[in-house]
C-alpha cells in the first residue's frame, strides 16, 4: 500500500474518522444534535470526497479492493440513501427515550459495511463488508429494545443472518478450493476445471447464492423480511430496504461479471426459478397484508425479482438497466418509508392500513408523497418506476426469456393492484374516531428531503437519459 | 537411551511439579507466619516439613462427598479440567536445555490457550455445585478472567515482538544480550497483575473470597476435589513463576551455576513475591477490580505494544 | 508433515455443517439454536483451511482469523438479546415470541 | 499420524451431534469445546497450528465463556430441562434429519470428487500467517475493527440494564 493508493480510498477514510470521531464525542458528551450534526456532515464530507477520488481509476488497492467508476458511483448511491434515512431518523429519535447517541454511531458502521461491500473485489472484503452490515442492524433492529417486537425481529434476523452468512461462507470456501484464489478479478482466469472441480465450484456458488438470496430476501430466503420490516424501527426499515441491498446488488454485479454464470447451466436455471418465484409469491402475499409495513416487504421481494430478470440475461443491458432500476427504487423505498417514519411514534408505529385511512385530509403533503412513491412501486407514470421497469423488460427481451418476461408482467399487474388499495385508502373519508393521533412535526430538513426526493423520482420518470447516459459511461468498466 | 529420554522428561516435569505445589503449601504457610510474626506450622517432622503428607492423607481418607443437588458428571469434571491445564501449561515451559517435554513453534499460544481453558474449572464447579455463593464465585471469576485474559496475552505480545518467535525456547535465547524485563518492564507489571488474577491469588482473589462468599466456587467440595483445587492453585503460582521467568528474566540464563539451578532460583524468587503479595495488600471491590483491568492495564498493555513494535519497526532490533 | 486425505476433511466438514443445520432447524430453544450457528461458522472454517492447505496458502487461516472475529461480535450481541428476550419473554423460546404476524 | 486425524475427526462429529441433541444447556456447551478441541487437533494437522492455538484461546475460551456466563447469569437450573424435553419433538428430528442427510449425501457426493490424492500437508507457519494479514489483507484488519466496533457498542446498548422510562 502506498499513499497514491489512499486518495481513491478517500470516502472510506472520510467515513470511518466519522465513525471514530462520532464514538469519542458520545464518549465525552452525549448530545443529540451534536451527534445528529456530526453524523450529517461525516456523510456530506465522505460524499464529497468522491470528486477527489475519482482520477486515476480504476485502481486496485491491496487484492481487496477496487475503486473504478462502478463503485464510485455505488458509493454515492449507498452514502446519499444512508444520509436520507439519517434525516428521517432525527425526529423519530426525538421520542425515543434513552441513548440516541449509538444509533447513529451503527448507522454509520452499517453504511461503512455496505460501501466496503460495494468497493470489494476479493472474499474477505465481502465478506468483512457483509457482516459489518449484518452485525449493525441486528443492534439497529433492537434499537428501541423494551418494546417485545423489536426482539422478535433482531433474534429472527440475528439466527437466520448467521446462517446465511455460514453457507455464504463455506460457498466461499469451495470456491476457493477450486480457484485457488479469492480474488474476484482472477476468478475468470480460464483454467482447464476437472468434472470434480466443476462439481465442487456449481455446490459452492449455490451456498453462495443462498447467502446473497437472503440478504435481497428472495423466495424461498425471504422469510424474515415481513417480520424484520414490520418488527424494526421505520428508520431502520428504510435502511434495510434501500443501503443494504442496493450494497448487496452492487456486489452481486462485481462477483458474477467474473464467475461465469452461463445460460441454461442449472444454477441459472435455480437462479431463474428463484426470480420466477420472488415475483409471483411476493406480489401474491402482499395483497393479503393489512400492514403497511409488510406490504412493503413482500413488494421488495417482487421487486428484486424483477431485478434479476435483468440480472439473468446478462448482456450488455443487464448492469445498467439494473442500476437504473435500483436508484429508482431506493428513492421510492427512502420516500415511503421516510413517510412512514416522519408519522409514527417509536412505541407505536403509524403502520396499519386502517391508521392511514383519510391520510389526505389529515396530513396532506406527506400523502401526497406517499402516493407519489406508491405510483412508482407500482410502475405507473409519471414517475421513475414506469422507465425503470421498461429498461428491465428491454434486458430480459433482448435475452429472449419469455417465462421470467411473463412472471414479471403477471407480477407487475398483481402489484398494481395492492399498491392502489393503499393509495385509495389514504384519501378516502376518515373515520370520525380515527382523528386520535396527533399530527407528528414534519421538521423542515425531512421536509425538503421529501420534496427533493419526489422532484427526483419525476425527473428520472420524464428526463431518464442523463442518468442512463451515466450508468452506461460507469458500467462500462465493469466485466 | 534416547528413546525414554522424552518419557524421563515427562515424568520428571510432572513430578517435579506436583512437588513443588505440595511443598509450596509449606513454604507459603511458613513464610506467612514469619511475616506476620508468628511460627507456622513446626510440629509434623523438621520445621514442620512433613505438615503436607499429613494434609494429604487427611484429604485422602475424607469421605468424598458430592452434594444431591449438584450436577454430577460436571461436578467431578471441574477440579480434573484445573490439574489438567495447568500440568499440560507445564510441557511448554524450557527449564533448562535438554530439560522440558516438548519444544513447540507456538509455545507461548499453547500455554495461553490453557489458561483460558482453565476458566472453565472455575466456572463449571461454582455452577454444578447449585447454590447461590457457588454461582456468584463462579461468575465472578468468569468475569475476572476473560478480562485479565484479554491483555495476558497482549502484555507478551511485546516480548513476542523482540524474540521474534512464539517459541518458548527461542524467547530464552533471545535474552542472552539483555533480559526482557528492561526493554518490556510494562509487560511484566501488566503480566504480573494477569497473572495473580488468573491463579486467584490475593488481592485477585475474589471468585473465592472467605469473608464474602465463603470460598465461593469450591464452597461445596471436599476431599480429594477440593485438593485438587487447592494444589491446583499452588501449581498455578508455579507456573505463573517460571513463565515470568522464561518471558523476562532470561530463563535459564546465569553466570556460573548450573542452568537448571538459575531457572529454580528465579523462580523461587518470583513464588516468595507471590505469597508476599498475599501477606500485604488487602482485596478490591468486583467493580474496582473489572475497572483496573479495562481502564488502566488494557490501555497499558496497548500503549507497551505500540511502542515497542515502533521501535522495533525503527530501529529493528 | 503427514498426508492428510483432504478430501475426508472436506467431508468431515460438510457433516458438521449438516448437523449444524439440523441443530438450528430442530432445536427451539434460541440458546442452542447460537450454538449450531456456531457448529456451522465452524465447519466453513474447517474448509477454508483444507482449501488453505490445498494451496498451500496462509488466505485460508486469515479468512479463519477473520470468521473469529465475526463469531465474537455476533456472540455477543446474540446473548445481549437473549437476555432481553429472557427478560421480556420469559423464555428462551424462539416460537414463544410471535407478535409479528401477518 | 494419519489415524490422529480420523480420531480427531470422530470425536469432533459425536461431539457436534450431541451439542444438538442434550436437554441441559451446560452440558451441550461442554460437549462444544470437546468438539472444538479436536477441530484444533484437525487444524494443527492440516498445517495451520497459529489457527489451532487461536481455535482453543478464543472459540473455546472465550466465546464459549461468554455462553456459560449467560447461563449462569439467567440462571437456567434443572427446571429447564424438563422444558426442553417437552419441546424435544421426535417427529420434528425424523424429518428434518431425513432432509438433512439427503443434502448431506448430495454434498458428499460433490465433495468426494475433488481430489481423492491425499495431498502432502505443507504446514503454513505464524509468520506466513501474519505477513499476509499485514500485508495484502491490511484493510481487512482495519475493516475486522470496525465490525468489532458495531460488535461492542451493540452489545453495550442491548446489554445495558436500567429500564428506560418511556417519555410522552
Amino acid at each position: 500500500m502506498t499513499l497514491q493508493d489512499l486518495r481513491p480510498l478517500l470516502p472510506l477514510l472520510v467515513l470511518s474518522a466519522a465513525i471514530v470521531t462520532v464514538m469519542l464525542v458520545i464518549a465525552f458528551k452525549r448530545d443529540h444534535r451534536l451527534t445528529f450534526a456530526l453524523t450529517l456532515i461525516g456523510l456530506v464530507l465522505s460524499l464529497a470526497a468522491l470528486p477527489l477520488a475519482s482520477s486515476g481509476l480504476p485502481r486496485t488497492v491491496t487484492p481487496l479492493v477496487v475503486i473504478d467508476g462502478f463503485a464510485l458511483f455505488y458509493i454515492a448511491l449507498v452514502l446519499a440513501a444512508s444520509l436520507v434515512v439519517v434525516i428521517f431518523s432525527f425526529s423519530y429519535l426525538e421520542k425515543v427515550a434513552g441513548n440516541r447517541e449509538e444509533y447513529y454511531l451503527l448507522m454509520m458502521l452499517a453504511t461503512l459495511g455496505a460501501v466496503v461491500l460495494v468497493v470489494s473485489n476479493h472474499f474477505v472484503s465481502f465478506f468483512i463488508g457483509l457482516e459489518t452490515l449484518s452485525i449493525s442492524l441486528y443492534t439497529l433492529i433492537a434499537y428501541t429494545r423494551f418494546e417485545r417486537q423489536r426482539i422478535e425481529a433482531a433474534i429472527k434476523y440475528l439466527v437466520l443472518a448467521a446462517a446465511a452468512s455460514s453457507f455464504l461462507l463455506f460457498g466461499m470456501a469451495l470456491a476457493y478450493l477450486v480457484y485457488g484464489t479469492m480474488q474476484f478479478d482472477q476468478m475468470s482466469s480460464p483454467s482447464n476445471f476437472s468434472a470434480a472441480d466443476s462439481a465442487l465450484l456449481t455446490v459452492g456458488l449455490a451456498m453462495l447464492m443462498v447467502g446473497i438470496g437472503f440478504k435481497l430476501a428472495l423466495v424461498p430466503f425471504h422469510m424474515w423480511a415481513p417480520d424484520v420490516y414490520q418488527g424494526a424501527p421505520a428508520p431502520v426499515t428504510a435502511f434495510v430496504a434501500t443501503v443494504s441491498k442496493g450494497g448487496i446488488i452492487a456486489l452481486m454485479l462485481r462477483l458474477f461479471a467474473f464467475v461465469p454464470l452461463t445460460l441454461g447451466s442449472n444454477l441459472w436455471n435455480v437462479f431463474a426459478l428463484i426470480a420466477i418465484l420472488s415475483m409471483l409469491a411476493g406480489n401474491v402475499l402482499a395483497v393479503v397484508q393489512s400492514n403497511v409495513k409488510r406490504i412493503l416487504a413482500y413488494s421488495s421481494i417482487a421487486h428484486f425479482g424483477y431485478l434479476l430478470v435483468a440480472f439473468l440475461a446478462s448482456n450488455a443491458l443487464s448492469i445498467s438497466s439494473m442500476t437504473f432500476y435500483l436508484v429508482v427504487y431506493i428513492i421510492t423505498s427512502l420516500i415511503a418509508f421516510g413517510v412512514i417514519t416522519v408519522l409514527s411514534h417509536p412505541q407505536k408505529e403509524f403502520e396499519e392500513l386502517e391508521d392511514y385511512r383519510g391520510l389526505f385530509r389529515q396530513q396532506r403533503r406527506p400523502a401526497i408523497f406517499l402516493g407519489l412513491a406508491l405510483l412508482s412501486l407500482a410502475s405507473l407514470p409519471p414517475t421513475g418506476g414506469l422507465v425503470g421497469k421498461i429498461f428491465l423488460a428491454a434486458a430480459g427481451v433482448e435475452s429472449s426469456l419469455w417465462l421470467l418476461l411473463a412472471a414479471l408482467v403477471i407480477g407487475s399487474v398483481i402489484g398494481v393492484f395492492y399498491y392502489l388499495r393503499v393509495a385509495i385508502t389514504i384519501f378516502r373519508q376518515p373515520e370520525e374516531e380515527s382523528a386520535v393521533w396527533t399530527a407528528p412535526r414534519l421538521t423542515p430538513l425531512a421536509e425538503v428531503t421529501l420534496v427533493l426526493l419526489s422532484l427526483g423520482l419525476i425527473i428520472l420518470g420524464i428526463f431518464p437519459a442523463p442518468l442512463i447516459n451515466l450508468i452506461e459511461a460507469v458500467a462500462a468498466r465493469l466485466g | 537411551m534416547s528413546a525414554w529420554l522424552p518419557w524421563l522428561n515427562i515424568f520428571g516435569v510432572l513430578f517435579g511439579a506436583l512437588t513443588t505445589a505440595a511443598m509450596l503449601i509449606w513454604v507459603e504457610r511458613r513464610l506467612l507466619a514469619v511475616w506476620q510474626d508468628r511460627y507456622g506450622p513446626n510440629r509434623v517432622g523438621p520445621f514442620g516439613l512433613l505438615q503436607v503428607v499429613a494434609d494429604v492423607i487427611k484429604i485422602f481418607t475424607k469421605e468424598d462427598w458430592i452434594p444431591p443437588f449438584a450436577d454430577k458428571p460436571v461436578f467431578i469434571l471441574a477440579p480434573a479440567v484445573v490439574m489438567t491445564t495447568v500440568l499440560m501449561s507445564f510441557a511448554v515451559i524450557p527449564f533448562a536445555p535438554g530439560i522440558g517435554v516438548v519444544d513447540f513453534n507456538i509455545g507461548l499460544l499453547f500455554f495461553l490457550a490453557m489458561s483460558s481453558l482453565s476458566v472453565y474449572s472455575v466456572m463449571l464447579a461454582g455452577w454444578s455445585s447449585n447454590s447461590k455463593y457457588s454461582l456468584l464465585g463462579g461468575m465472578r471469576s468468569a468475569a475476572q478472567m476473560l478480562s485479565y485474559e484479554v491483555f495476558m496475552g497482549l502484555s507478551l505480545a511485546g516480548v513476542v515482538v523482540m524474540a521474534g518467535s512464539f517459541s518458548l525456547r527461542d524467547i530464552v535465547e533471545a535474552q542472552r544480550n539483555v533480559w526482557f524485563f528492561i526493554p518490556q518492564f510494562l509487560g511484566l507489571v501488566t503480566f504480573l497483575m494477569a497473572g495473580l488474577a488468573e491463579t486467584h491469588r490475593l488481592p485477585f482473589d475474589l471468585p473465592e473470597a472467605e469473608s464474602e462468599l465463603i470460598a465461593g466456587y469450591h464452597s461445596e467440595y471436599s476431599g480429594m476435589k477440593f485438593g485438587m483445587f487447592f494444589v491446583g492453585e499452588y501449581l498455578g503460582i508455579a507456573l505463573i513463576s517460571s513463565f515470568i521467568v522464561t518471558m523476562f528474566f532470561g530463563g535459564w540464563l546465569g553466570p556460573f551455576l548450573p542452568p537448571f539451578v538459575w531457572f529454580g532460583l528465579k523462580t523461587s524468587v518470583f513464588v516468595a513475591l507471590f505469597i508476599l503479595l498475599r501477606a500485604s495488600l488487602p482485596r478490591p471491590r468486583f467493580d474496582q477490580l473489572m475497572a483496573f483491568a479495562w481502564k488502566a492495564m488494557l490501555p497499558l498493555t496497548l500503549l507497551n505494544l505500540v511502542v515497542t513494535g515502533g521501535l522495533v519497526l525503527a530501529f529493528g532490533f | 508433515m503427514t498426508a492428510i486425505p483432504l478430501n475426508h476433511a472436506l467431508i468431515l466438514s460438510a457433516m458438521l455443517f449438516t448437523v449444524g443445520l439440523v441443530g438450528l432447524l430442530v432445536r427451539r430453544n434460541i440458546f442452542f439454536m447460537l450454538m449450531s450457528i456456531e457448529i456451522m461458522l465452524n465447519a466453513a472454517g474447517l474448509a477454508f483451511i483444507v482449501a488453505g492447505t490445498r494451496w498451500g496458502q496462509p488466505d485460508g487461516q486469515v479468512m479463519f482469523l477473520f470468521i473469529l472475529a465475526l463469531a465474537a461480535a455476533e456472540v455477543s450481541i446474540g446473548l445481549a438479546l437473549i437476555l432481553r428476550l429472557y427478560q421480556q419473554f420469559k423464555t428462551m423460546d424462539v416460537d414463544a415470541a410471535h407478535e409479528l404476524q401477518g | 499420524m494419519v489415524w490422529l486425524f480420523y480420531l480427531a475427526a470422530a470425536v469432533a462429529l459425536f461431539c457436534t451431534v450431541m451439542v444438538i441433541t442434550r436437554l441441559n444447556a451446560v452440558h451441550a456447551l461442554l460437549y462444544m469445546v470437546m468438539a472444538l478441541l479436536s477441530l484444533a487437533l484437525i487444524f494443527f494437522l492440516l498445517g495451520a497450528p497459529f489457527i489451532a492455538a487461536l481455535e482453543v484461546i478464543v472459540y473455546a475460551g472465550a466465546i464459549m465463556v461468554l455462553f456459560v456466563f449467560v447461563i449462569m447469569m439467567l440462571n437456567i437450573g434443572p427446571q429447564s430441562v424438563d422444558q426442553e424435553r417437552r419441546w424435544f419433538n421426535l417427529s420434528t428430528w425424523r424429518g428434518l434429519v431425513f432432509i438433512a442427510g439427503i443434502l448431506l449425501i448430495e454434498l458428499i457426493i460433490a465433495l468426494r470428487l475433488g481430489f481423492p490424492e491425499p495431498l502432502d500437508v505443507t504446514e503454513v507457519t505464524p509468520h506466513q500467517v501474519s505477513l499476509s494479514l499485514f500485508g495484502p489483507y491490511l484493510l481487512g484488519v482495519e475493516l475486522a475493527s470496525m465490525l468489532l466496533l458495531a460488535g461492542l457498542v451493540g452489545a453495550y446498548h442491548l446489554g445495558r440494564r436500567e429500564q428506560e422510562r418511556p417519555k410522552k
